[in-house]
């Protein structure tokens, strides 16, 4: 997918040019007022701007050729509620349904019900809808068109916790499902770490970042703040499992991970992401304390951090096992005084112990 | 004294067949006149409100110059092998068209606007075509629109009189409606004849659209 | 002192006439109403402030002294209309085939006045009764609600000819077209009536005005546009 | 030929004070209609729209009647000491502002129906009080409504013609207006004036609409 | 602040009766459609429930009486965009300050407009903003009406992680400066810890859990699933700077915790949030890590957590220097595994190690 628009709205200006995977999700982060929803109605083509773009090499707009909205087999979920006011939620969802020819719808209404809970509220009309009730509602929708790309506007801001991971699931499972690619604006780190695959920064309306999530996010230098939510995404393999504790182990080149088993199978493939701040580092491995997750790791950089005190340290793992140099590394989000009272600089051995770990997918 | 059904229901004819005109006409104007920011829009929108201006008798005066054999109109039709306009129901559906267009233009234009751009972008994301989306989006939601458009343009026809008087020769069974009826009898002093045709027509009328109203409400709560 | 007359539609153009001579010379002021007769009439019944009634038929002037609107015996004929077939393109007929014309019947539309509502309508649809033409053109006939509107009609040329009032034609500025006056005897004229109402009982200029209409002077004015006037 | 201004004047005149009139009426009625789900709604919308059905000298006709000095009114007025309306610039006002009332309501009913609740809920929360917030947000909001309703009677007292020939009497410099005018010289078959006359309202009202409308989307863009 | 509402509205019924403390943040919370923003919307009197409401001694509602919505002086900032889209920003902002009579201001139209960075966008219309930058709009024409009690449906939602922690200590301040209460419906786990002092949790339209934070938070058995972000709440005071590596040492009855200074004053009251997910235990003290913060405590109890294979342990900080028995505790979520290796049984005694604190206010 490549996609590239440039476009004046008085104030403000969007330049960017992008090349994006044409599979799995794409978080699209930045300030308020930066440009992303801007970003999403050129791509849907709400929005006319100069540009080219291509998705999965069909052209979609270039110079002198635009393909009506309509004709594009995308889906938008809108940052803003966008119910139709006249017509129920079984309307609703069955408006952009039964515009799709049959043979290419890939979700079933049933299904499309059942995931985001609307079982109870399909014959009510919008105004009676709570505003999250109202959010589930425009997701589903836009999911019984089957697209081919998926645009979603901070779908989930208007979710409590729960509803949130209930839903997730299904948007992690979506891609799989329909084997799309999906460009999801979001504020919230957490939603970044747990769906994206890809990360697209944008600042005033260009792109500052752009690159496979595990890497933007161990990137010592990202310009956004990442903040509580720095850390690393690893890819591992499920190696072992441990009924009695609810737990399973996760290998990966470098290492391996205890983790609550949330019903993997051996063999399994999953991702996995380790928050700098569930980070300490230890001189020496103990065993009487309650972390599991001990490992071993010679300390790569050391840098300052956004906040006065605070140091990211960026610790390689094989290393210290002398496999051969693979690319796993951890963050560390340690206090100054700590790096110096252990003297923690580059190629210095030292015990990474890790208190929490959260799978992606 | 047998009562004369016939104005009846050429009133009703005419009413009826101009005010599906008028949502013809009026509805692409409107939906121009809402969505364009091209330079003819104040223009535009001016001239088609100008027929008001004109007192109807005028009006049908112009019209009758216009339509009229040595009109410039009447001069295309009548090489299109239709003849003359004017004298013919044709002829009168015409006039109370062009006479009640603003009626319809104006409520219709306000719906589009106040409906905003963003239900339809909606319908777009969702594979509707443009066409598609009027028909889904944009006329429900201007629905009150419609409605007022309606009941303005029946009533005026209905209630119309110098136009059509001008322009269609008050020929009984062809061009003699209720209005011109009423007229007759207040002009030659026949009052209980007049308030007897007033006020059925009222009673009719108000039946009529307090149906009307009612649906709509009814509508307007409900889901569909 | 200031009058305030109610006119006949079609006597508009004679009275625009009659008035700055009356003016000059009485040093009054009349100020002139237009309206069907028929409208006038309604309006005087329901407190209309006007002093003089110039109808346009016979009918409704009496109908006023009947009902007492009027000051009684002030009713008198100021004028007798004449109809007249015209048409507006010319050499479709003379005076002396316009009976033929008329009779032939190769014409799409004939306009009349609505006899219902308008003297000179009644007037046409009884001479068309009378020489046998209306049963053939009966469904051709469009009615102009009033004098004028039928002159219209004409005018413009959606109907090809029409009954209309003489003093229309002599008014006319347009093209000569061709015009069929039928003999007094065979047409019967259309004889208007002017009142004294009471709101004018008392008022010099109204009474003075009401006068006037008698006067020669008054005669010669009505009489050149195109009316009959009672000769004493 | 010296011009006659006073028709013109009459007729500005009278669309002024008819317009004003019937904002001023027509405003609360459209209010109420839009908020209320008393029983009465649709019925009363439905006798406010009545007026039109009736032919405009008929109506006339009855407002006469009713006004004059035997009508339920007029025997009212006169013991006010008001005397009786008909035949003075009052009574064309008053016959006016009833013809037009449903162009008023209609179009108002609809802005404030497809406004919402919403804005005039956050507009009590910041302290505004039903009036404040009807006059700050509601009548803001229905603009295009206001501006509706205003060229609908305006323009349609401009070309009204039927009522307050019949009502006004054709009094000149009275109640002789622009319409009755031209009407009459059409009737005498003075048609170079009747086009002089016709002409220049066309002309004229075209100016003031255009203007008027050249201004509101203005407004509608700009920051107020 | 007492409130008591009963409303049926179709498929849904609102049933509550609560007590609320007339100062500080109550944070509500709750499932999507649980009637949060209906309880809110009869507060403001935009529902017009049966029941009462006495806010500070004044009466709003009662049987027989209802205070008109513009006579209440609150504000409230809408779940959804509320701008006036015929105002401009600035208008929108004057339109409730302008109704304030001049004595009772407490916030200056520069300053929210500072607060809420707003100085750039002031003539542009609410339709040319994003959706972040209007709900910043929105918060500050709250503000500005310097209301006696301020509500908010889900004022943050909208906005990215950097506006939020910059909008966030100004709300903070809010009831210092204002010293209103506050009624803030959130989804965030993350901003109720940070801004309330007091929790209602609400389910189907009944409170279920109503209370201080710290107390609602540290209770084991809470029905809402605060998840990664159950933990506890401490006031404390600041004792010791640490100017070299920007630290601070906060106490409190039970121990003291290290924190980054973010420019406190010594003696300064603060108040710090530990989440369980941060806590770790081991049986002995260990100097060679990173973490700074070790503290002596005693298990006091043991309780299966939301997920299997994880438990809640709660340890009890002061016991274990012999001091008075008080109440601070700790909650650590660790796994079953490693408490059955550490035989962590009540009455045992550990070493808490907090990986991160975090301030409130
Ligand atoms: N129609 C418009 N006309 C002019 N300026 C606009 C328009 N829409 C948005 N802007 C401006 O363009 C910039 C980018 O807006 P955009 O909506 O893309 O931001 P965003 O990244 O989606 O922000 P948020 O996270 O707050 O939704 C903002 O500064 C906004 O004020
Ligand atoms: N006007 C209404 N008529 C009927 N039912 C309504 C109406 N408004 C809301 N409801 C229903 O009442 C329940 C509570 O709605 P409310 O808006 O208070 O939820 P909420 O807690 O604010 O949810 P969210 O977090 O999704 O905004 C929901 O089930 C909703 O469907
Ligand atoms: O002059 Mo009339 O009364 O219109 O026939
Ligand atoms: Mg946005
Ligand atoms: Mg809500």
């Amino acid at each position: 997918m490549f996609a590239c628009f440039k476009t004046e709205l008085e104030a403000f200006s969007l330049d960017v040019n992008l090349w994006l995977p044409a599979k799995g999700v794409t978080a699209l982060f930045g300030h308020s007022g930066s440009g992303k929803t801007t970003l999403l109605r050129c791509i849907a083509g709400l929005h006319q701007a100069k540009g080219d773009l291509k998705i999965n090499g069909e052209c979609w707009q270039s110079a002198g050729f635009f393909l009506p909205v309509h004709k594009r087999p995308l889906a938008y979920v809108f940052q803003e509620a966008s119910l139709f006011p006249h017509l129920s939620v079984r309307r609703n969802l069955e408006y952009g349904y039964r515009r799709v020819p049959e043979g290419e719808r890939q979700v079933t209404f049933e299904q499309a019900v059942a995931w985001l809970g609307l079982g109870e509220m399909l014959t009510r009309m919008p105004d009676k809808l709570s505003g999250g009730e109202r959010q589930r509602v425009a997701i589903a929708r836009a999911l019984l068109t089957s697209p081919r790309l998926l645009l979603m506007d901070e779908p989930l801001s208007a979710l409590d916790h729960n509803s949130k991971q209930e839903i997730m699931p299904y948007l992690e499972r979506l891609h799989e499902v329909l084997s799309i690619p999906v460009l999801y604006v979001t504020h919230s780190p957490e939603e970044v770490a747990r769906l994206a695959d890809h990360l697209v920064v944008l600042d005033a309306g260009r792109v500052v970042a752009s690159g496979e999530l595990s890497e933007t996010l161990a990137s010592l230098d990202l310009p956004v703040k990442l903040g509580e939510n720095a850390g690393v995404v690893l890819k591992a393999t499920v190696s072992e499992l441990d009924d009695e504790w609810h737990l399973c182990c996760a290998s990966f080149p470098g290492g391996e991970l205890w983790l609550p088993n949330e019903g993997f199978q051996l063999d399994q493939p999953i991702r996995l992401r380790v928050l700098a701040r569930d980070v300490s580092v230890a001189l020496s491995k103990h065993e009487d304390q309650s972390m599991l997750n001990v490992l071993p790791a010679v300390v790569e950089s050391v840098s300052e951090n956004d906040r006065p005190g605070a140091v990211m340290v960026k610790l390689d793992l094989n290393a210290a096992e002398g496999e051969a140099l693979g690319c796993t590394s951890m963050l560390a989000r340690l206090t100054a005084r700590s790096v110096d009272k252990l003297q923690l600089v580059p190629g210095k051995s030292a015990w990474v112990q890790v208190k929490s770990v959260a799978v992606l997918e | 004294m047998e009562f004369d059904w016939q104005p009846v229901w050429l009133t009703l004819k005419l009413a009826g067949f101009t005010t599906l005109t008028l949502m013809f006409i009026g509805t692409p104007i409107a939906w121009w006149l809402a969505r364009t920011s091209h330079w003819l829009k104040q223009p535009v929108a001016a001239v088609v409100a100008l027929p008001l201006v004109l007192p109807p008798t005028v009006l049908g005066f112009y019209l009758l110059l216009l339509l009229g054999p040595q009109g410039v109109v009447g001069q295309i039709t009548q090489s299109l092998g239709l003849g003359t306009l004017p004298f013919t129901f044709a002829g009168l559906v015409v006039a109370s068209v062009f006479y009640s267009l603003p009626f319809v233009v104006q409520p219709l234009q306000n719906a589009f606007e106040a409906m905003g751009e963003r239900m339809l972008e909606v319908a777009a994301t969702l594979r509707a075509s443009p066409w598609d989306r009027f028909m889904t989006v944009a006329v429900p939601l201007a629905r009150p629109g419609f409605m007022t458009a309606a009941v303005l343009a029946f009533a005026h026809t209905i209630g119309e009189f110098g136009v059509v008087l001008m322009i269609g020769g008050n020929i009984p069974g062809e061009t003699k409606v209720l209005s011109v009826a009423i007229y007759d009898h207040v002009e030659t002093l026949e009052y209980d004849q007049a308030h007897l045709l007033a006020g059925g027509m009222l009673l009719f009328s108000f039946v009529i659209l307090l149906t009307l109203y009612l649906i709509n409400g009814r509508l307007n709560k409900g889901v569909r | 002192e200031q009058v305030l007359v109610a006119v006949a539609a079609n006597f508009t153009s004679v009275m625009r006439q009659l008035v700055p001579p009356f003016e000059q010379q009485s040093g009054h002021r009349v100020k002139v109403s237009y309206g069907s007769t028929g409208k006038l009439y309604a309006q005087i019944q329901n407190g209309a402030p006007f002093e003089l009634f110039l109808a346009a038929d016979t009918l409704r002037p009496q109908k006023a002294l009947r009902e007492g609107l009027a000051v009684s015996d002030s009713g008198f004929t100021y004028a007798f209309g004449r109809l007249a077939l015209w048409s507006a393109k010319a050499g479709l007929f003379d005076q002396s085939s316009g009976a033929e014309y008329l009779k032939q019947n190769e014409y799409p539309r004939l306009a009349i006045a609505n006899p219902k509502t308008a003297p000179y309508g009644k007037a046409a649809l009884e001479f068309l009764q009378q020489v046998d033409v209306w049963q053939d053109v009966k469904t051709r006939v469009v009615r102009g609600d009033s004098i004028a509107q039928t002159f219209q009609f004409v005018a413009t040329g959606n109907a090809q000819l029409g009954f209309v009032a003489l003093s229309q034609i002599r008014g006319w500025q347009g093209g000569q077209g061709s015009l069929w006056i039928p003999a007094a005897k065979e047409v019967p004229s259309i004889e208007q009536q002017a009142v004294l109402l009471h709101a004018g009982a008392d008022n010099p200029a109204a009474i003075a005005f009401h006068a006037y209409l008698k006067s020669d002077q008054a005669k010669g004015i009505i009489k050149a546009a195109g009316y009959g006037v009672v000769d004493k």
